[in-house]
């Protein structure tokens, strides 16, 4: 039982929180945004410089041999500053599909690029029907001698306009809703018969909607058991949740912050809001709320590694419905969102 | 007690009906059902029409160009255009300036302004807010000094609405700086092409621009432009705050958004299953209606005592209506973007829906529906935030 | 569209007022209760000789023609004060089954008894087993003659032990939980084979479990068609609900009012606790409340003769719906109570 | 960071649940679950039981009977004792009085209370508020005056838990009126036996009689019964109102509830499907569930933390624990309430269920649900009401 970090966690930790500091106040981010990727290149290789896009790759690997709590630092601190690069899309997505089930060849030949800030990654899941239904797959594959030829829309892509490869699933055998028969497919961004539509997302981010007429995978770029994929689909999208919750409560803290210091040096009425005893107590529900949600993130990060898929999946669960809720709670003073959700 | 309307109401209510049937241009309709945004040109033409009907200025004097309605016939109005749904259209000059000015104005600013803001030949904005003068108005800090037979203006409003449109501004400014704060404070009618005025939109997190910064550098303003007595604002400013509208309660908004809700979640599936169909999903959105169907029936009480009641004298209930239709109004808001999921997520300018060069990301109805669900946060702070609300309910009506 | 009380009306309401004001303090309940039958035999006096024992019934059946708007000032005046005696069972349950469907010679014989305070009644509509639902009614009724015989067990008869007559549905045919083949039968509260084993409620009222032991019911005894009753108990548990959300306004009410005192008089800190702006904004949230259920209340007695049943139903529904909820709104600075109902 | 407990404490969980399945009394066991209070006798059986182990005053110092245990043993402790459930028993001598003893208190003290107190010879109660001390408990009013080598004391004490089974009553008596109020109060220990002292029961809401009201009417009280030094019962008062009790959480209790929440839904039938089947139902319970895993992961936090910290230092985090822990703590009882349904209704008293008579009203579980639903309302307020918590929190976390 313990919630400490390691010295080279407090040591990454401390080395992200300022690097967030010094380089991604809002107006860099405003600033960032204007870029043409929509996001900062020069972050992006100083991420690499960092270690930071390696870190969940085992050291054979090129990578940092950091695991479920290192991206829980990592992705706490980057909420702090709702960061716009695709490290969410290549590291936590993209590369947990590459970590979990990728051959060995694949894996020589992406990661050190990947860990070196030279090449993004995206991972495209979802699609126009799908919702939240990880298997509600349509884009289909088609055996196409020794490889095989997509076809289909994947959409809500994060960063798919920028990745350099696109990591798509799509349905090798069985009807539309069925849980076999899903493959995982590694595509180029550029690849012929793919078209992406980019834009940017309601926080500033992009995603892209992409069609693919008959994209053509080599035998290579098979990732896994082309009809067996489901599973990994899952635990990627556990361990992404997981890294959200990390990421929700880094900006559910500094919001938090940023509302303090502003109760403490507005002022109206001649004297400093924080002064009013219902705003006090707001800003102690949110605190409230700041540390049950602070909890749940830790709770998740230490259950990453369970290995009752039931047990981890419901702490996942469990976080992500707390997360979520205390950050939508408007402090108790109004009901709004409590009625929405009331019998 | 009877929750029935009379034969002459009813038939006025369809009356309305038919005229926004008629009348709403079919581009504006569905904008507004979608969520979005009206233009300029869009919101200036529908004042038009309205006034063509003589139904733009409904609650004003009749002698000024009002209705004579009773208030259950302002309350069937204002419910049908907001349910059809006509809503938020700005009423910067026929709620707000045009009142001050049949009330406290002279007979040069009735003439000249009245009839231009019925027919909405000016556009207005509310230069009240500033960066010091919050929910503490009182406290604003723009100048006013006079110099022969102007003002001379200096200083900063800020929050202003839709003041990128306007052609005039209504002002609180400082005339005496000597005395209590509530004191020294005069009302201003300000041309916004006078030179030293200058606009800079805010954009919010819905990622428009509603809202402006406003500067005052020396912008000189003919003392006829003053409404009423100089150092008297204040009084004006809180009659024009204390302007109960019954629409304020935004019921009809309320149960066209549940409408919708309704009908979007019946397209919608989840799984195997209608979203419209699953029980939690059910008891979410009765939730909200079974507390509208209380806000609509307490807003009938207030509307029906208004019929009686000495004017200038508020039902207690009526505090309610604002802060219960904010809430209602953000949980409709909440509905919306829980039935649209993952697909509120693209962010698309108002201008490239108006394009409409590319095909909509996502199904059509999405685009608006997570930048409304923002713009909604406004509504339990602006018009005095729900903790000043609270704090007048409990020292007004609970004596705490 | 009018929510003014007629001249009547506001005479009724302003005597029960009084009556309540003047012989219902708490310190009255407490003493009313110790009384045998758990309740007051001098205000249920009282009571019929204000007329409010008949007020629900036709002026024909010596009754004041009073209908759901005097029903809902009556219950609100009794809520203010929680009354022990069987109003609720006689004249809103009881009578209700009455007044909806006895025939002219059962009328003639028991509502004058019951509007002089001669006659209690109650209503025995639930079964151990039957939790909320009206039509699961294992109690059954055989033909015996022409007359019937009662066997089974009745739960949670409200006044059932003070009762002279108890309303009782039966089932004479059709399985345990079937719509049809239910009946109302009127039986003597000390007839043979009944048996009643009175207990306190929790809020100080008394109920019963009332076992039937071959209880012979007389032709005249029968109410309406024998198997054909269950559409009037839903009509008669609409109206009693729409009563229980005026009672429920009116004890609401009562509890605003003692807190709005306490809050101006209970120093503490050195000042009174009115002042603490927490306070005052969960008396304001309490207010809304307040108000909100106000409205549901009259909504729902407005609603009382919609001849649409759907639409009845959904009000009444609505109100009690409402009214619950804001009753148990703790206030919005704890969230217990939303936290139960919130996703 | 590990959520895993080491070999050890996992050995010291089974000693512990191997322990509550050997000793406690089954029927003290059928009436925890059920909700119903304990007899006396049954709590003072209990406590020598568990004396006997050693296990009475674990968080106590070595020397006097303390077990020596880790924060986090203590932790496994208090959970599985709830979780048993054993619950709720009163704590007023081994949590309260006793530290205030061997902190502050002098030879002969130590010496005489704190085996009877180990062992429940003494059953304590607590003399701190008064009908004008609540909240603001240092305007207590209860006079001790110095009169030879006794206290003479007047006054009156209230909410006073289970006083009508006291030997012994700690008080916070007002012993110097002419300084500031924080500065005039001493902490007296008083026999209940001593003449002048009136005790009289107050009938909650769930029908039972839990606290009182104490009257001291020139109750003489030998000087040597004065803990620490006269006029500094403050200090103690605060000492021992800020002893962090990891069971204020209530976490144990809370899972215990949960699970008989879905015992009961299980066997409960509404219409065609069980309760638990009920997916609005379902989502009920899953929102109090996850609450409560949020709650016991802070708890954690902050227990492993203590491990580590100097003592008397807070983790911020432990502020939560009494907020997060009542509101939990009510919801389990709402649910239960929801559970047993129309059959909340009858009340049945302790000494009907006692005596087993007749045959309960209703399923045998029910009786003791609404009582145990209107008791739960008191968690909110006692040991410091969720407005005070937050005041606090709201000073010393948030610097506000």
């Amino acid at each position: 039982m313990d919630f400490d970090l390691s010295e080279e966690q407090r040591l990454l930790k401390d080395s992200v929180e300022r690097l967030i500091l010094e380089r991604y106040g809002f107006d860099h981010r405003r600033k960032y945004q204007t870029e043409e990727a929509g996001f900062s290149e020069a972050m992006w290789a100083r991420y690499a410089e960092l270690g930071l896009l390696g870190l969940p790759f085992s050291q054979a690997h090129g990578g940092f041999g950091g695991g479920a709590v290192e991206t829980m630092i990592v992705m706490e601190a980057f909420g702090q500053a709702l960061i716009l690069e695709p490290y969410f899309a290549t590291v936590v997505l993209a590369r947990g599909i590459l970590r979990h089930r990728a051959s060995e060849a694949q894996k020589a030949e992406l990661i050190p690029p990947i860990a070196e800030g030279r090449m993004k990654l995206a991972f495209a899941y979802a699609e126009p029907q799908s919702r939240y239904d990880l298997f509600d797959v349509q884009t289909g594959a088609e055996k196409d001698g020794d490889g095989w030829m997509l076809s289909g829309t994947k959409g809500l892509v994060l960063h798919g306009e920028a990745a350099d490869r696109i990591v798509v699933s799509a349905r090798t055998a069985g009807g539309s809703r069925d849980n076999n028969g899903i493959g995982l497919f590694l595509v180029a961004g550029d690849a012929p018969g793919l078209r992406r539509r980019g834009y940017p997302t309601q926080d500033g981010l992009r995603a892209a909607e992409i069609t693919l007429e008959n994209v053509r995978v080599e035998p290579a770029d098979v990732i896994g058991d082309p009809a067996g994929a489901l599973p990994i689909i899952f635990r990627v999208a556990d361990e992404a949740a997981g890294a959200l919750c990390a990421e929700a409560v880094g900006c559910f803290a500094e919001m938090h912050s940023i509302t303090l210091k502003y109760l403490k040096t507005r002022e109206q009425f001649g004297t400093i809001i924080g002064s009013f005893q219902v705003l006090q107590h707001r800003a102690v529900d949110m605190f409230v709320e700041l540390e049950q949600s602070r909890s749940m993130a830790m709770y998740v990060t230490m259950m990453a590694g369970e290995g009752n898929t039931t047990e981890r999946e419901r702490a996942i669960s469990a976080a992500k419905a707390q997360i979520g809720q205390s950050a939508k709670a408007r402090s108790a003073s109004s009901r709004s969102s409590s009625m929405v959700a009331s019998a | 007690m009877d929750l029935a309307f009379t034969n002459e109401e009813h038939a006025f209510r369809e009356e309305v009906r038919q005229f926004l049937r008629d009348r709403v241009p079919p581009e504006m309709h569905r904008k507004l059902i979608e969520s979005r945004n009206l233009s300029r040109d869009e919101m200036v033409a529908w004042a038009r029409i309205l006034n063509k009907k003589g139904w733009a200025v409904p609650h004003w004097p009749k002698e000024h160009g009002g209705a004579g309605w009773t208030p259950v016939q302002h309350y069937i109005f204002g419910e049908e255009l907001q349910m059809y749904p006509v809503r938020d259209l700005p009423d910067f000059g026929t709620s707000l300036v045009g009142p001050v000015i049949y009330t406290f104005g002279n007979e040069a600013q009735k003439k000249y302004f009245l009839p231009r803001i019925a027919n909405a030949e000016d556009w207005w904005c509310q230069g009240f807010s500033e960066p010091g003068a919050g929910s503490d108005l009182a406290s604003l800090q723009t100048r006013a000094v006079r110099d022969g037979d102007h003002y001379v203006v200096n200083g900063q409003k800020i929050w202003t609405t839709l003041a990128q449109y306007a052609d005039w501004i209504f002002c609180l400014v400082r005339t005496n700086p000597g005395v209590k704060k509530q004191l020294g404070i005069s009302f201003l009618l300000i041309d916004m092409k006078s030179p030293g005025i200058t606009v800079r939109p805010i954009q919010l997190i819905d990622g428009g621009y509603e809202v402006n910064e406003i500067f005052f550098d020396d912008v000189r303003v003919p003392a006829e432009n003053l409404v009423g007595e100089e150092d008297k604002g204040w009084d004006y400013a809180k009659f024009l705050l204390g302007n109960e509208r019954f629409s304020i309660a935004s019921v009809g908004t309320s149960k066209e958004r549940i409408l919708r809700v309704k009908e979007l979640a019946a397209k919608c599936r989840v799984g195997e299953e209608r979203l419209i169909d699953r029980a939690t999903f059910r008891e979410k959105v009765a939730a909200v209606e079974i507390q509208l169907k209380a806000l609509e029936v307490t807003q009938l009480r207030v509307v029906t005592n208004a019929s009686k009641e000495q004017k200038g004298r508020q039902d207690p209930a009526s505090a309610i209506l604002k802060l219960k239709g904010s809430e209602i109004q953000q949980a409709t808001a909440d509905l919306l973007l829980e039935v649209v999921g993952p697909y509120t997520l693209p962010y698309v300018s108002e201008e490239d829906l108006e394009s409409g060069n590319e095909p909509p990301i996502g199904p059509d109805w999405a685009a608006a529906i997570a930048p409304a669900y923002f713009n909604a946060r406004k509504v339990s702070i602006y018009g005095g935030s729900d903790e000043i609300q609270k704090n007048i309910i409990a020292k007004a009506i609970l004596g705490l």
